[in-house]
């Protein structure tokens, strides 16, 4: 059974939204079981796979059952296959738990921003973590485009079913976001025609064989590359984020802000390293200084753009292209720190950002205020929330013990060992400005306007959600801050991994090191 | 003469490739009106499946259909029995592009359903498909 | 305005050159011995793959068995098209009676030749749909092709005798849960063979099953697969038609 | 391999992607783009990628060509450029 456990992370979504579409449209009542009972089997399975993987390294799953066929030029591969290593293993824990919290986080959400669509929108929304899991663990080139385009074509219908705004933004996300996928595909094409294969691990092989400085596989890495960055928002590439994030509905934000990007940084990561290998992206193109040199801009600009954004959702939506600007210059440092610190900063930023957004929609909920105002006071009326806001923000703004605080450290650290001081720069900068938005407004919660803030809080909107009947916890309990515990488990469980995932800072990075031996990018190479 | 014929056929396919791929991009990026744009994302997706399509073609091959004498036709399973001739893998189209662009083209379809269904609800919101009209309208209705 | 035109000119220009410049690289136009051409992975397909499945056409073997993973993820990927079209102009509830025509719907005149004309055509077109998914083994076609000529016999009849009469035959409703039942025929397959005790879709083993050789259980799985792409693409290239011709009002028509 | 056939549907190719893309009618557009789908076919079909070709007459000339038509009919004909 165990050997199953890879298939089961992809295909547990696939057949709840199959269940979804062929019965949850007649009972709606089974739709929430469904996407709940899917995903806590991915979960479980992505945990087994992951241990599976500490315990006997590398796992390879084959689909449709081809063994590889042997050829005097060695073994290679006629089917499709899995690779999960340590790295994909832990993108893949946190692409199904950030799933499956969303999924109970927004179970209101959904019934009230799309109402009569909530089989559709849970189809899409398990589809969607189904693509996101695929593009991780699939070995197969071309596979990946696929799945990229299950998971934006999902993403555009999530997008375009919020409001006015949202339509707009998810047109001008499809028209970017095919410009990306279908420079991946490009590129995808130009290693297919010199080296005949599309299993990641057979092109690598070929890729040693051929010349070095062919100029099409130049080619091909540039337009990978950029077709990933498109998908990925770094930043002269960002334009179409902050509005599609932004205006989409709260449960499409929540999944799409901590997992799209980072997903797409870590398949970046993942062409980097096994397809065309360290040897060849770092020793022999010399392109490390130009990468880190956009990263740096990347960096200065997202962060000097959430600071003068006073909407709460633009600005988090800024804050995440600085950070891509952080993990795409990490991985192009050029040594084994800098990107444990950028597979490690996936790790944490996917649950910073979770985190963010989770607190967000709350107080969007809760106040109806969209300004960054809405935190006036907010301490006193609504503590528990604010306690995960807070980690988050301590995490945002790189405080020990907090996990942000151990990725940049590793950042910093592979920064200065290649030298990259313009990189180390902009990472304090982009702390500072971190800093800066954060505090502004922790003290704003915990200072600011308590007097008046008890009618802010509208009755009528609580009355609202309280017609939903067994949507909510029937408990009016002013302790609770009149938020549902569906809402706040996971922002609390989200928080409480952000501290986790800092205090076993050193596992994760022994797991991500070891991983990165095996991928030829040994400590200090 | 011959050389640079030769050097042209060799050639120009990917030349025609890259123009019709780069003209559809160009619509993309710098067309105004959303149904344009559209046009464009399907030229350039085309160009880019008749590039693939065009790395599997071999001169003088036969379709990816093994047919004739070859193949027992009508359903034997069984391949104990009888030795198999060989086949030249020269004159035999190679399959892989194919298959690949299959599925590209379905998600090609796909995306431009999507889109056009994207197109018409900002029809709805905004009753233009120019940009530039819907942006000033974005810009009328809320101080973004 | 005009700056957008400027950049998409540079990066036109830019990406052109890229590519232009690789060509130089590539090898000649039809050659047989290129790398693409002379793999051992085309090769191995083109000589090996029908004594383990015995299927003639190498697209339809590679397609739905060696690549199947890819195929299935194919149809979820129409299966999104048609639930994100649905959900974004769609209007939501799946149970509303069946739209009555409205009233500009009646009084137009159709053409009753066209109209006869076209019932005449739709049975043929559907049978030759269904040979073209049966014989995906044999000639060029399969489940996918097949599905959308089943599909555009519908939208046939919605374009001739209006959208309600095809709506009467394919409801909404009905059209998603024919696209589910492709999907789940297709998983569903991928999903025995795991129980059976091999990894996921590999129809050999469905021999068991079946009966008969595992080749034969690879050659007759191809098929079932085929025929869950079939239902799952015609349902939703309808599906696609009948909203976006009607503005997601599912009533009206061209 | 006919490559005077394939040059002539090539440059065919690109004669109806830049009429496609300059004409200001949607509606002509649309059907312009549906040639541009046969004519790659046809180069598809002489490149010996027969299903691919089915595939792209069924799909890129038929379906895609009825709902853009069908979306230019709800929106609008008129384009500016």
């Amino acid at each position: 059974m165990t050997e199953q456990f890879p298939i089961l992370i992809i295909i547990a979504p696939l057949f709840g939204a199959i269940l979804i579409a062929l019965l949850g449209f007649r009972h709606q009542s089974l739709c929430l079981p469904t996407v709940l009972g899917s995903l806590a089997i991915s979960c479980a399975a992505a945990v087994g796979t992951f241990l599976k993987v500490l315990e006997q390294g590398t796992v390879l799953y084959n689909l449709s059952g081809w063994e590889r066929v042997t050829t005097p030029r060695g073994l290679f591969s006629v089917s499709i296959e899995y690779r999960v290593d340590a790295i994909s293993g832990l993108v893949l824990v946190a692409i199904a738990a950030v799933g499956l919290l969303n999924a109970i986080y927004s179970k209101v959400h959904v019934v009230t921003e799309t109402p009569n669509k909530v089989p559709h929108y849970y189809i899409l929304y398990l589809l969607l973590v189904a693509g996101l899991a695929g593009m991780t663990i699939t070995n197969d080139a071309f596979n990946l485009y696929v799945l990229i385009e299950i998971s934006s074509l999902s993403s555009y219908a999530l997008i375009a079913i919020g409001s006015r705004r949202a339509v707009l933004a998810s047109f001008n996300y499809l028209i970017m976001g095919t410009i990306g996928a279908s420079f991946y595909l490009l590129g995808v094409g130009y290693l297919y025609i010199k080296t005949g294969t599309l299993n990641m691990t057979d092109i690598h092989a070929a890729l040693v064989t051929l010349p070095k400085d062919s100029p099409s596989i130049q080619v091909a890495l540039i337009l990978i590359l950029i077709g990933l960055w498109i998908k990925m928002a770094f930043f002269p590439l960002h334009g179409w984020l902050p509005n599609a994030y932004a205006y989409s509905p709260t449960a499409t934000s929540t999944l799409m802000g901590p997992l799209v990007t980072k997903v797409m940084i870590y398949v970046m990561i993942r062409m980097m390293l096994s397809l065309f290998g360290a040897e060849y992206v770092f020793d022999h193109l010399q392109w490390t200084n130009i990468i880190v040199g956009l990263s740096v801009i990347a960096i200065v600009a997202g962060s000097l753009f959430a600071l003068s954004r006073s909407d709460l959702r633009k600005m988090l939506t800024y804050l995440i292209v600085a950070e891509v600007g952080y993990m795409v210059g990490g991985a192009w440092l050029a040594n084994s720190i800098g990107m444990t610190g950028a597979i490690y900063h996936i790790l944490s930023d996917a649950m910073m950002t979770f985190t963010l957004f989770m607190v967000v929609g709350i107080i969007i909920t809760r106040t109806g205020k969209t300004e960054l105002t809405a935190f006036q006071g907010l301490f006193r009326k609504m503590p528990i929330t604010m306690t995960g806001f807070t980690i988050a923000a301590l995490s945002m703004i790189g405080l020990p013990p907090t996990c942000g605080f151990f990725s940049k450290y590793y950042l910093v650290r592979g920064g200065i060992e290649a030298g990259q001081w313009a990189y180390v720069g902009a990472l304090l900068f982009s702390s500072l400005i971190n800093a800066v938005i954060f505090f502004r407004l922790i003290e704003m919660a915990y200072f600011h306007g308590g007097k008046a803030y008890g009618e802010e809080i509208t009755d009528k909107d609580h009355e609202h959600h309280h017609s939903r009947g067994r949507d909510l916890d029937a408990q009016p309990d002013e302790t609770l801050e009149q938020v549902p515990w569906s809402m706040l488990a996971p922002m609390l469980m989200a928080a409480a991994s952000l501290l986790a995932i800092g205090i076993f800072n050193r596992p994760i990075a022994g797991w991500i090191n070891a991983a990165l031996e095996t991928l030829n990018l040994a400590q200090g190479g | 003469m011959d050389v640079f014929l030769d050097f042209l056929i060799a050639k120009f396919n990917y030349w025609i490739y890259v123009i019709l791929m780069m003209i559809g991009l160009f619509a993309m990026i710098a067309k105004n009106n959303l149904i344009k744009k559209l046009v464009g994302m399907c030229i350039f997706q085309t160009a880019i499946i008749l590039f693939y399509v065009s790395i599997g073609v071999k001169e003088d091959a036969r379709i990816p259909i093994l047919t004739g004498h070859e193949v027992p036709h009508g359903g034997h399973y069984h391949t104990e029995d009888h030795e198999r001739p060989y086949i030249d893998a020269k004159t035999v189209t190679n399959p892989i592009p194919h298959v690949l662009m299959l599925t590209a083209i379905v998600v090609g379809v796909s995306t431009l359903g999507v889109a056009l269904a994207i197109a018409q609800k900002v029809h709805l919101h905004y009753d233009s498909l120019e940009e530039d009209e819907i942006l000033a309208k974005v810009q009328l209705g809320n101080n973004d | 305005m005009k700056p957008m035109k400027l950049a998409a000119l540079l990066t036109v220009i830019v990406t052109g050159g890229l590519l232009l410049f690789a060509t130089s690289d590539l090898p000649d136009w039809g050659d047989p011995l290129s790398p693409a051409n002379a793999s051992d992975l085309s090769t191995y397909y083109i000589q090996d793959s029908r004594d383990v499945t015995e299927v003639p056409n190498l697209v339809t073997a590679v397609l739905a068995d060696y690549r199947g993973y890819d195929t299935m993820f194919e149809t979820v990927v129409i299966f999104v098209a048609g639930l994100g079209i649905l959900s974004i102009l769609g209007q939501g509830k799946c149970e509303e009676p069946l739209a009555q025509p409205v009233a500009s719907e009646q009084n137009r005149e159709r053409d009753m030749i066209t109209i006869i004309t076209c019932r005449l055509v739709v049975p043929i077109i559907q049978i030759f749909a269904l040979y073209v998914i049966a014989h995906g083994h044999y000639s060029p076609g399969g489940g996918f092709q097949g599905g959308v000529m089943l599909g555009s016999s519908f939208i046939l009849i919605a374009l001739t005798s209006g959208l309600p009469d095809a709506l009467k035959r394919m409801s909404q409703e009905r059209a998603i849960f024919l696209a589910g039942l492709g999907v789940l025929i297709y998983a569903g397959t991928g999903l025995v063979c795991m129980a059976l005790g091999r990894n996921f879709l590999d129809y050999e083993i469905l021999h068991k099953l079946m009966g008969g050789t595992g080749v034969k259980a690879r050659y007759d799985s191809m098929l079932i697969v085929e025929i869950g792409v079939a239902f799952t693409v015609m349902a939703i290239m309808f599906i696609i038609y009948a909203v976006l011709s009607s503005k997601g009002r599912m009533r009206g028509g061209l | 391999m006919i490559w005077s056939f394939d040059i002539i549907v090539l440059i065919f190719l690109v004669i109806a992607a830049v009429i496609a893309l300059s004409v200001r009618d949607l509606l002509a557009s649309s059907m312009v783009l549906g040639i541009y789908s046969f004519l790659i076919c046809i180069l598809w079909a002489e490149m010996g990628a027969v299903d691919v070709a089915f595939t792209e007459a069924a799909v890129g000339a038929g379906v895609s060509t009825v709902i853009m038509i069908a979306t230019v009919f709800q929106t609008t004909r008129k384009s500016k450029d």
